[in-house]
């Protein structure tokens, strides 16, 4: 899975939160600040509600690399989602280094509605870190492994 | 029947020969991971070199994941936008390549039998067994776990066998149980058998016999109200965790679920072991579930052995291989289950 | 040798059947003409729908042998497939795998008889296929009554037949709901009680009844009150099913099978079975 | 002379025929003798007669907790889903437990799975859990027919053998490192207590594979977890799992496909662990109980190190405190950030009430 040709962009699955992140990407297209175009965002109300299911099942279904972005800490519109979130996302980032998943391929960030310079920039990062990795497969399904076995046969 | 004599140094050199023209598998009797995608853990691909060894007792893994692979592809479909075929169903390639798998033990290759009597009109699983040759050896010792002969088998059964080995003071004897059997020989210089060693090999089977007991049969004719509702049932579903370890495990356990998968656009309808002890194999969209009590479900897994499957089939659906016996995670023991039903007035 | 590859069918029309909604008939014909031709089934069987993606469910066949050309299935909005089969359009295609099952005894133990039709909810529509069955040979068959009941008037399913039939001489129609409702002037109370009223003769006759457990267990005491045996009751049961060819082993009831050896049972035959549905 | 377990086994029997005899509990969860040498069977005695069957050995190596809320529940008088919860206190529960175990307990009721109240804890030291596995390497090839018990050594004999191991030597992994044996809660105390313990390193065995590179480490766990057979033993024998619906079991939508697919059943594995974190007590019984030998509980020792260093936390020991992930502190650490930014200054206490941070320490913060 690492042949690539040189157009290959990677596909960016990224978790916002409706408050904060998802309006900094607004603020971000409004105010015309390049950002890749990697990203598909998928608009959550809160970092918080963000699981560990989602997360892999995106990479599970070919995602090259996750973007999880939030309100920062004391900013979160329930309060306190965002630290409930820190906590889970600190565990989970370190297992999945842990069982090898390479370090850049899931990503989290607090982005604040007025940030949309800063969303760019994250945006602009990631992207990076993810091209440099190339494509995934680590965790990514594929059906075809079967298909390809049998007709090895 | 033509009977054979093999030497262990001709052994290695049929495997070898076997290997060349086919799949061929041996049990792996260290931790090894599938020797392919749709291939349960527990055998090792065989490419030309490396002795066959061989534990006392049945393999690690049952050879059921040979007939009835994990997964097995039923059907292929795409769901790409716009393609003119999205949606519609295509019946994948079956392979017919021969595969040999190489070590089996009577009671697994019984089980062989045994799975065919519900899949009799199964397509999938009648075009594994076409391509699937079993070489078997029959067991000198037995494991304190075994109890095939409880069962209806023998631990020097050649039933089911394409090539059944049993051996002898300076190799083997090898019976030609089958056409495939036959074709897996053909083109070997292998001499004939001793005639001694035939009637000695018979001699044994005939001890065997006469050793074996047919005490459990008597269970096929009880009525079944009075299995059910046995007091023998509800301490053994409080132990039980309705894992699906011996389920899965099992040599003669044949059910699956069937779920589509799709990925990127392609998809495939697969099949796929499944076990009575998951609450969700019997759970009903309404959320009503028929047997939503962990004892009913343990019991279902007996009775379905031990009454159900003989009541549709005639023979029980256990071979006595004890591997359950052995890898229960709370050492529920199907011996003991079997003794308890005997007592049932 | 059984098959998985479900027939190609596309879906030729949707008719939402109740007032909430979840109720949908599917009508749906055949991609190929040798498929339909093929097919051959007996009111009360079953088929398994099929979603390329989602997977299959058994649903129970609503059409008639007799209506040519097409097969009809109504579907409750519960799970993962039919979810997703509500969500479908006109011209989508679908599979659909079968029939399954055993069926009425439309041809043997119902044929000459007086039949009683008693249906509760959902659970009509292979009711609605026996019940057109035995109309398009209604000289084979005795006396026919059909006691239908659903909660309110809109969760009726197929109205506008219902309308038909109720002009029929041939029918003695019993149409019930629940509770009270504006602009319903028929029976009201729930089918037990409505079976007790009408209290079908048990001579020469022969009992159809599908529906939730609950009125299934309440509607046999007044027939036994009159005279009906065991025997003379045939039941639809249903489980989960994943093959339902007999293989698979989810249906299983005791030492039966649901897709293979029912789904329709005598009372009598679901008696000797452990309470496993 | 009697071996230590021989006294904790008449020690168990005997309170638990009290405990019943008096109507104390309806209830006691311990262990019956296995069939094969080296198994042992989780037993619910009823009965004070029945308690003759109770024993307890080296090999005791399944949590007894996971029984603890299905045998709460049907002590209870039967009621339907909508009745109300009848008057007065509700039968108790008598359950052997080590330190694990325990702790166990402590997590079931934290989370409301488990009344304590309703819960009588024979309490256990455990002096480490024999490794039927490890025994059987020692032997490979050999089949074992009968095992004896030291308190220091197993003789284990064969067909043509007998051999005198040490103990220690077979001894659980995770009991190896385990540092607190003895039991967090006791109401009945069986036998003698266990000091804590202190192992050189309670991670030594997640830090190794911590140690390799990043590839590497993806090679471990691709080879670690590609046995699986997907029988959900580990999930069962876990008394953290009692959700009634599994993740894997969700159709809408479905997270983890289920065949044996490397990729589904890696993930199993991870979402598994994950779930259990901040609430594993590493007692060991998911690896044991699996038929394949996985090293599954490297995932949640992971993860309970890195609750450990980071929130300071140790699942089960202090009960009157919030499970780690169900609480927060403002300047917990965030170098996982892509866009790191100085933590902000604590101004509250570190450990924070059960559903969130006081009132007035996050108006603080902002």
């Amino acid at each position: 899975m690492t042949e690539q040709s040189t157009n290959w962009e990677p596909k960016i699955i990224a978790f916002l939160c409706n408050w904060c992140s998802y309006a900094g990407a607004d603020l971000a297209g409004v105010s015309r600040f390049q950002y890749p175009s990697n990203i598909r965002i998928v608009r959550v109300p809160c970092s918080g509600r963000v699981s560990e299911n989602m997360i892999l099942s995106a990479l599970k279904s070919g995602a090259d690399g996750i973007l999880v972005s939030g309100c920062h800490p004391g900013d979160c519109h329930y309060i306190s989602g965002n630290y409930f979130a820190r906590r889970r996302f600190a565990l989970l980032s370190n297992l999945l280094d842990f069982i090898g998943v390479e370090p850049g391929r899931v990503n989290f960030s607090w982005v604040s509605a007025s940030e949309g310079e800063q969303f760019a920039e994250v945006v602009q990062g990631v992207t990076e870190k993810v091209k440099a990795l190339g494509s995934a497969s680590r965790l990514v399904k594929k059906i075809d492994a079967l298909e390809t076995e049998l007709q090895v046969a | 029947m033509k009977v054979l004599k093999v030497t262990p140094a001709e052994l290695d050199a049929m495997m070898q020969q076997w290997s060349k023209a086919h799949r061929v598998y041996a049990p792996a009797l260290v931790k090894q991971p599938a020797a392919s995608p749709n291939c349960a853990p527990g055998w090792r691909r065989v490419d030309g070199s490396g002795a066959l060894t061989l534990s006392t007792g049945p393999t690690p893994a049952s050879v059921k994941t040979f007939f009835f692979p994990q997964p097995e592809t039923l059907l292929t479909y795409t769901l790409e936008n716009n393609h003119p075929d999205k949606g519609l169903m295509r019946e994948p390639e079956k392979s017919k390549e021969m595969q040999v798998v190489v070590g089996v033990r009577p009671c697994d290759a019984r089980s062989v039998l045994l799975n065919n009597l519900p899949y009799q009109e199964d397509p999938f699983f009648q075009a594994n067994r076409r391509r699937t040759a079993l070489v078997g050896f029959t067991c000198d010792q037995s494991l304190s776990t075994c109890f095939c002969t409880q069962m209806g088998g023998s631990p020097l059964g050649s039933e089911g066998l394409d090539l059944a080995f049993s051996r002898t003071q300076d190799g083997f004897i090898v019976e030609v149980g089958s056409a495939k059997g036959e074709a897996l020989v053909t083109g070997l210089d292998l001499a004939p058998a001793d005639e001694s060693e035939i009637t000695a090999l018979a001699a044994r089977r005939q001890k065997e016999v006469k050793a074996s007991s047919t005490e459990l049969d008597t269970l096929k004719g009880r009525e079944l109200g009075k299995l059910y509702d046995a007091p023998l049932w509800q301490p053994l579903g409080e132990s039980c965790i309705n894992c699906g370890a011996c389920t899965f495990i099992c040599p003669t356990c044949y059910c699956f679920d069937i779920q589509d998968e799709v990925v990127r656009g392609q998809g495939r309808r697969i099949r796929y072991w499944d076990s009575c002890m998951f609450p969700l194999y019997s759970l009903h969209t309404s959320g009503h579930n028929p047997r939503g009590q962990k004892v009913q479900r343990t019991r279902n897994r007996f009775l379905h052995k031990l009454k159900y499957f003989p009541d549709r089939f005639g023979p029980f659906s256990c071979v006595g291989c004890g591997r359950c016996v052995q890898d229960c995670p709370v050492n529920i023991d199907i011996r003991e289950v079997m003794n308890d039903l005997l007592a049932v007035e | 040798m059984i098959s998985y590859m479900p027939y190609p069918v596309r879906i030729d029309d949707i008719v939402v059947e109740t007032e909430d909604g979840n109720l949908k008939t599917f009508k749906l014909v055949f991609e190929n003409e040798t498929h339909a031709k093929a097919w051959n089934h007996v009111p009360g069987q079953f088929a398994m729908l099929s979603l390329a993606g989602q997977g299959e469910m058994p649903i129970g066949i609503a059409s008639s042998p007799t209506e040519e050309g097409h097969l009809l299935f109504t579907v409750n909005r519960a799970g993962k497939v039919s979810t997703a089969l509500h969500q479908m359009n006109i011209g989508d295609r679908m599979g659909v795998r079968g029939p399954l099952g055993n069926g009425f005894p439309v041809d043997t133990a119902m044929k000459g008889k007086n039949i009683v039709i008693i249906a509760g909810g959902f659970a009509v529509t292979t009711l609605r296929a026996t019940l057109l069955s035995l109309l398009a040979r209604r000289p084979d068959y005795g006396k026919i009554t059909f006691i239908y009941g659903a909660r309110t008037p809109g969760m009726l399913l197929y109205r506008d037949e219902l309308k038909q039939w109720a002009q029929r001489e041939d029918i003695d129609l019993h149409i019930t709901i629940d509770r009270e409702a504006p602009g319903w002037d028929g029976l009201v109370g729930f089918v037990p009680t409505i079976a007790g009223d009408v209290a079908p003769s048990p001579d020469n006759s022969v009992a159809l009844i599908c529906g939730p457990p609950i009125m299934i267990k309440f509607t046999m005491p007044p027939l036994e009150k009159i005279g009906w045996t065991d025997d003379q009751v045939y039941l639809s049961l249903e489980n989960r099913m994943k093959c339902g060819e007999g293989v698979c082993c989810h249906c299983n009831v005791g030492p039966t099978l649901v897709c293979k050896d029912g789904p329709v049972f005598t009372r009598s035959q679901v008696k000797q079975l452990p309470i496993e549905y | 002379m009697p071996t230590i377990n021989e006294i904790v086994s008449e020690e168990i029997r005997a309170q638990a025929r009290k405990l019943l005899e008096e109507g104390t509990v309806a209830a006691v969860i311990g262990y019956a003798a296995g069939t094969l040498p080296m198994t042992v069977r989780p037993l619910v005695v009823r009965s004070p007669e029945d308690c003759s069957k109770l024993i307890w050995n080296t090999f005791c190596v399944l949590n007894l907790a996971n029984y603890l809320p299905a045998t709460l529940k049907s002590v209870e008088p039967p009621r339907g889903p909508r009745d109300p919860k009848p008057e007065g206190p509700l039968p108790k529960v008598a359950i052997c437990a080590t330190g694990c175990w325990s702790r166990n307990i402590v997590v079931q009721t934290q989370e409301h799975q488990v009344d304590r109240d309703r819960v009588v804890v024979m309490g256990v030291g455990s002096r480490g859990m024999v490794s039927r596995r490890k025994v059987e390497a020692i032997f490979s090839g050999k089949e074992i027919l009968k095992v004896e018990e030291g308190d220091h050594e197993l003789i284990v004999q064969g067909a043509d053998f007998s051999e005198t191991i040490n103990r220690w030597s077979v001894v659980r992994d995770n009991c190896q490192t385990c540092t607190h044996p003895d039991p967090v809660l006791v109401d009945v105390r069986i036998g003698e207590p266990v000091s804590e313990r202190k192992p050189p390193n309670p991670f030594i065995q997640v830090e190794k594979i911590e140690q390799k590179t990043v590839d590497a480490r993806w090679a471990w766990f691709t080879e670690e977890f590609s046995t699986c057979i997907r029988c959900y033993a580990c999930r069962n024998a876990c008394p953290l799992c009692y959700c009634p619906t599994c993740f894997v079991d969700d159709a809408k939508p479905q997270w983890v496909g289920k065949s044996l697919d490397a990729v589904d059943t890696g993930l199993f594995h991870v979402l598994r662990a994950y779930h259990c974190a901040g609430r594993c007590t590493d007692c060991g019984t998911c690896e044991t109980v699996c038929p394949m030998g996985i090293n599954m509980r490297m995932l949640t020792k992971k993860l309970n190190k890195d609750v450990l260093n980071l929130y300071g936390i140790e699942a089960g020991m202090q009960p009157d405190a919030p499970l780690p992930l169900t609480t927060y502190a403002m300047d917990d650490p965030q170098k996982f950030m892509a866009n790191e930014v100085a933590p902000v200054p604590s101004m509250a206490p570190a450990t924070l009430g059960h559903r969130g941070p006081v009132p007035g320490s996050v108006k603080e913060g902002k």
